[in-house]
């Protein structure tokens, strides 16, 4: 991983020449050790900046606040917000960028490259650990993860602890950036979508009783959405309850809002929502995996993005995130596009 | 004989060819099973997947999107989006363990009135084995 | 277990008037029981109505209790349960569960004069007490009313704004000039100021939008009208009626419970978030 | 009444309640635990503690209130309005944590009252609340002593068992936990003298094993009267995604929402239903007309806070919070309770 001490230097003359409005980064968090988003606004906190393997957030979701705030400011302050990211954030940058919610000038990027690590998957490294808790994270030199416990040093080699998106990553270091820390090293991946495998085995019935057995659990708390960069609209379709109301929205608006699905987390319709959020992804997600990570109820939410990412690349020959001048996935099309399922 | 299972089919038609295609079939009286329950869209571009998810949800056993070939869309482009974001809802629907054979596309122009009625026949053959959509339809 | 509180009793709507047309349109309902019971409550007090398959609304009695014969309401088109409220007719039933609130303290208020002051639909709860005080005329003081709305068209018991002239002094206003009109023009705390009431041995009471109730106290503060001679509504968004789902806190009171009449001495110390 | 159960006799207990459904934790994946009715083989109480806490078996994401239903006969329509209770079925909780359980206390002060609440309560006077006290705390953030809470409190419980080793001592609290040992009797024997001392030295020193603390949390509530307007809340939300997690999560959140769910439009039939709601989402607040009283995240924060901390304090004088930490761990951008009210305490001084 790299060292950010350049990084940090970076930010510290972006604050003081108030360059930047904030910069918003990685800090440690409550249990002492796991990253937290942080907001640097004074150049003196920017030694709060860390980038460790516990770095799994996806900040790039903090510019749709920061664009929200800006819009109801009075006088708004025009100047760019600093932001780390790590490569797949830096997609989806790239994808705010080519659907034109965000302009270049508004962010002020600080790349971090993995190399040849990643972030850890907080469930492994619990079943790893068992009874002993962890200290502190970082990377060895020959691709081991050294973890420090309360019951001594335990190393671990790095695929057992990645994340699965990690495993499948395809932008080690950021692919858009201002300022780069660390080298573009690549980590060979054999499989991009190996994950899907022991899902697309099943058969049809196997797959519904394993999809049903899991969105039967969600409690609706919109944990994946909130977190996720790419679900930016003020009013999600398919939510019954939220409704961007301005003075001027009539009565009849309000009282014509189709209610697509009720609140109540019945499972039929826990199908609709996700299935319509998978959708709404396809195409735009850069798998950053945090909806899955959010989950409090451990649903393989990236399951369901990772599928159409697939499909978007066999059938479409497109991938998200790298190019924010294309035109979006559905926003276009080829002759050649497969029709074979059309009578 | 036990009465038999009679799908409901949810068929969203594009207003200038399928839906044409449709009335030509009812003007020339030519038969074909009455499960559709058709709904008239300006372009089969305009078909939002939470339409068809829905669609499933209030209890259809099969949703067929029908829309004009391509080339002859009135706006130009709209059945070449369609086919590519349908594409993707079948995939998903066929990844979550829907049976694929109840999300059908197909193109009808105007003239088609046969094709309509043979579109929606074969639809109908499709979907008597699998009995009532089960998976996505609201229970409470 | 006792009578269930989220269970609404049927209603049948006696009577519809509408009160005012076009965007803003306001409407008074009045309805009364199937079962042919009575409801119990003070003026002030509110009642959730239940349009079925839409939802439910806590809307303001604007009858007196003194009437007995039907229980009136004056509601706003603002939303979905409303909207629908508007499209019913005479001799659709909905649901009325309540009364909840405090409502207003008038048994305190025997001998003062009292100022109705209006904005909007704000008149509908300041109506059932401006009744009762009047059916009682000897046991109070002199009563005003200052009501204004933002065009004449949106003013709500108009006729029977203009037969109590004969009865009170009234003072009715609206934001804009407009052909025809001679009272005065001007937001409603305007009005105030420019009426001077004064403020020995009186009480006011204002319900109105959230910006107007604001600058009308600062108006009656200016007058030398002391806090706990200033009552208002405070209108947030209510679900349960009883003080259990949690979203209409104001600080630790409730306003579906402890509210929604409270005197400007309480309100001031209780965080501003309504 | 106490007892001694031996762990191996815990299945044949478990046998005799036939009367009752019967809910035990059950670990799902990773170290994930949650409530789920048993089959007889995996009994088990050797868990941390469950995400969902028993509160979703008391006050269900989703409660039927009524249902409505316009049957038209002829051109004259009937519009019936049926209420619906939650059904008649005695129901045990196995492994119920204390924090767990004093929050069930807590909801009973709120649904009680002037208004009583005859759905939370149905549930709750058929469920019985089988406690299994903390020898070890169950999870890294956990700080009920800091809320007058303990990892043997025994508020809100029915039974309380201790952990002996190859035993449990078993501590019945009410009549409900009376009828549930009695049941069992023959699987049950009587303490001897040194299970007490034992089951008293395994709370003590569970006591003081708890790690995480809030200082002084009875100072915070005075504090958090005089910070309504401070920045503090801005800086602290900032990270905040306005997700539901640490309301639906937390086990004496009772929040919640009432809508009508439809059937069929026509002829009109649905269902009136309560769900959960959380003070996180902006239409918690928010008037139809668009104006709301609390439009912003920091205002959001302030609210949970301020409600668990100062509001319930100033109406039940007791803390709305249990300390079981699942706000800390499964909060997706790592908001710490403990770490704001410790800003509060500082910025308060």
């Amino acid at each position: 991983m790299a060292k950010i001490e350049d990084l940090k230097e970076e930010a510290k003359k972006l604050l003081r020449e108030g360059k930047v409005k904030y910069i918003i980064g990685y800090g440690v968090g409550g249990n002492g050790w796991t990253a937290v988003p942080v907001f640097i606004k004074k150049p003196e906190d920017v030694d709060g900046l860390i980038w460790d393997p516990t770095c799994v957030h996806n900040l790039a979701r903090f510019l749709v606040d920061e664009k929200r705030r800006k819009a109801k400011e009075k006088q708004p302050d025009a100047r760019p917000v600093g932001i780390i990211v790590k490569g797949c954030d830096s997609r989806a940058i790239v994808v705010l960028l080519q659907e034109k919610f965000i302009d270049r000038k508004d962010v002020y990027i600080l790349g971090v490259s993995c190399e040849k690590a990643g972030v850890v998957d907080d469930k492994k490294l619990a079943k790893k650990l068992k009874e002993k808790k962890p200290k502190k994270i970082e990377l060895g030199d020959n691709g081991q993860f050294i973890i420090d416990t309360d019951g001594g040093k335990v190393e671990v080699p790095v695929e057992e602890l990645l994340a699965e998106r990690c495993l499948e990553c395809k932008a080690n270091f950021p692919v858009i950036y201002d300022v780069l820390s660390g080298d573009k090293t690549k980590r060979a991946v054999d499989k991009p979508f190996g994950s899907l495998e022991k899902i697309e085995a099943l058969s049809s019935e196997e797959r519904w009783n394993f999809w049903r057995a899991e969105l039967e659990k969600c409690i609706r708390c919109y944990a994946c959405r909130s977190v996720c960069p790419m679900c930016y609209c003020d009013e999600c379709v398919v939510d019954s309850i939220n409704m961007a109301v301005a003075a001027d929205t009539s009565a009849e608006e309000k009282a014509q809002k189709i209610k697509w699905i009720q609140r109540s987390s019945e499972s039929s319709e826990n199908f609709v929502y996700h299935l319509v959020r998978a959708i709404h992804l396809g195409g735009r997600c850069i798998d950053c995996g945090e909806c899955e990570r959010a989950c409090p109820l451990d649903i393989p939410l990236r399951f369901l993005n990772k599928k159409l990412e697939k499909e978007a690349k066999d059938l479409f020959g497109y991938e998200a995130g790298f190019d924010s001048s294309l035109p979006a996935l559905i926003s276009c099309f080829k002759d050649d596009d497969p029709e074979d399922f059309i009578r | 004989m036990a009465e038999e299972f009679e799908p409901k089919i949810v068929a969203f038609l594009c207003k200038w060819c399928s839906s044409a295609g449709s009335d030509l079939a009812g003007v020339s009286r030519m038969e074909y099973p009455a499960n559709v329950v058709p709904i008239q869209v300006m372009c089969s571009g305009s078909i939002s997947p939470l339409y068809v998810f829905s669609a499933f949800n209030k209890g259809a056993d099969g949703v067929l999107v029908s829309g004009c070939h391509p080339g002859d869309c009135h706006y130009i482009k709209g059945n070449f989006y369609a086919r590519r974001r349908l594409k993707m809802v079948k995939q998903l629907l066929e990844y979550i363990g829907l049976e694929p054979q109840r999300f059908q596309m197909s193109w009808v122009s105007a003239a088609e009135g046969t094709k309509y009625t043979q579109v929606i026949k074969d639809f109908v053959k499709e979907l008597k084995p699998l009995g009532p959509q089960t998976k996505l339809r609201r229970t409470t | 277990m006792e009578h269930n509180l989220y269970l609404p009793k049927l209603a049948e709507i006696t009577g519809i008037k509408e009160e005012v047309a076009g965007a803003r349109a306001i409407k008074t309902f009045r309805t009364a029981f199937t079962n042919g019971t009575r409801l119990e409550y003070r003026c002030g007090q509110c009642a959730m109505l239940s349009v079925f398959g839409k939802g439910e609304a806590m809307i303001s009695i604007s009858s007196s209790p003194l009437v007995k014969d039907y229980l009136q309401f004056s509601i706003l088109k603002m939303g979905r349960v409303t909207t629908a409220l508007h499209e019913l007719e005479v001799g659709d039933i909905i649901g009325i569960r309540g009364p909840y609130g405090n409502g207003f303290p008038i048994e305190n208020w025997k001998g003062k004069n009292i100022i109705f002051i209006g904005g909007g639909i704000g008149l509908a709860p300041i109506w059932s007490v401006l009744q009762t005080t009047l059916l009682q005329k000897n046991e109070y003081g002199e009563l005003t009313l200052i009501y204004g709305a933002r065009t004449s068209n949106d003013l709500v018991f108009r006729q029977e704004c203009e037969d109590l002239k004969r009865k009170m002094s009234v003072f009715l206003s609206i934001d804009v000039a407009e052909p025809g009109w001679n009272e005065f023009v001007g937001f409603v705390p305007q009005n105030v100021l420019d009426k001077k009431p004064s403020p020995s041995n009186t009480v006011a009471i204002t319900c109105g939008p959230p910006i107007m109730i604001k600058f009308v106290i600062k108006a009656l503060k200016d007058l030398h009208f002391e806090d706990g001679q200033i009552y208002t509504t405070v209108e947030n968004k209510m679900k349960c009626g009883i003080g259990k789902c949690g979203r209409c806190n104001i600080g630790p009171h409730y306003v579906c419970k402890d509210g929604p009449v409270y005197s400007w001495a309480e309100l001031k110390n209780l965080p501003q978030e309504y | 009444m106490e007892k001694i159960l031996s762990k191996k006799a815990l299945p044949q207990w478990v046998k005799t309640l036939t009367s009752y459904k019967v809910y035990f934790p059950k670990k799902d994946k990773d170290e994930r635990w949650n409530y789920a009715e048993i089959d007889h083989e995996d009994i088990n109480l050797a868990f941390l503690n469950t995400t969902l806490p028993p509160k979703k078996l008391l006050f269900p994401q989703k409660e039927l209130f009524l249902e409505f239903a316009k049957t038209a006969d002829g051109d004259q329509e009937t519009l019936e309005v049926k209420e619906i209770l939650p059904d008649e079925q005695p129901v045990v909780i196995f492994g119920v944590r204390p924090c767990d359980a004093r929050a069930a206390w807590l909801l009973d002060k709120v649904f009680a009252g002037e208004f009583t609440d005859p759905y939370y309560w149905k549930r709750r006077n058929q469920t019985t609340l089988v406690g299994l006290a903390c020898d070890t705390p169950p999870w890294e953030n956990c700080f009920c002593l800091s809320v007058e809470g303990s990892p043997c409190s025994e508020e809100g419980l029915d039974i309380l068992l201790t952990d002996l080793g190859d035993k449990y001592f078993v501590k019945s609290l009410t009549e409900k936990g009376a009828t549930l040992i009695r049941a069992g009797k023959k699987v049950f024997q009587n303490p001897k003298p040194e299970d007490q001392k034992r089951a008293q030295a395994v709370q003590a020193e569970s006591v003081k094993k708890i790690k995480r603390q809030l200082k002084d949390a009875r100072a915070i509530s005075s504090t958090l009267k005089r910070m309504f307007d401070s920045p503090l809340w801005d800086e602290e939300s900032m990270s905040c995604i306005r997700c539901g997690i640490c309301t639906y999560l937390c086990p004496s959140c009772h929040c919640f929402d009432i809508n009508d769910e439809l059937e069929s439009a026509s002829p009109l039939k649905g269902n009136r239903v309560r769900t959960w709601d959380t003070c996180q989402f902006p239409d918690f607040t928010m008037h139809s007309s668009g104006h709301n009283p609390r439009p912003e995240k920091a205002s959001r924060l302030r609210q949970r806070l301020c409600h668990k901390f100062q509001y319930f304090v100033e109406t039940y004088d007791k803390f709305q919070c249990v300390g079981c930490g699942r706000c800390i761990s499964l909060c997706p951008v790592g908001i710490d309770i403990i770490k704001v009210l410790e800003k509060v305490n500082q910025h308060g001084t």
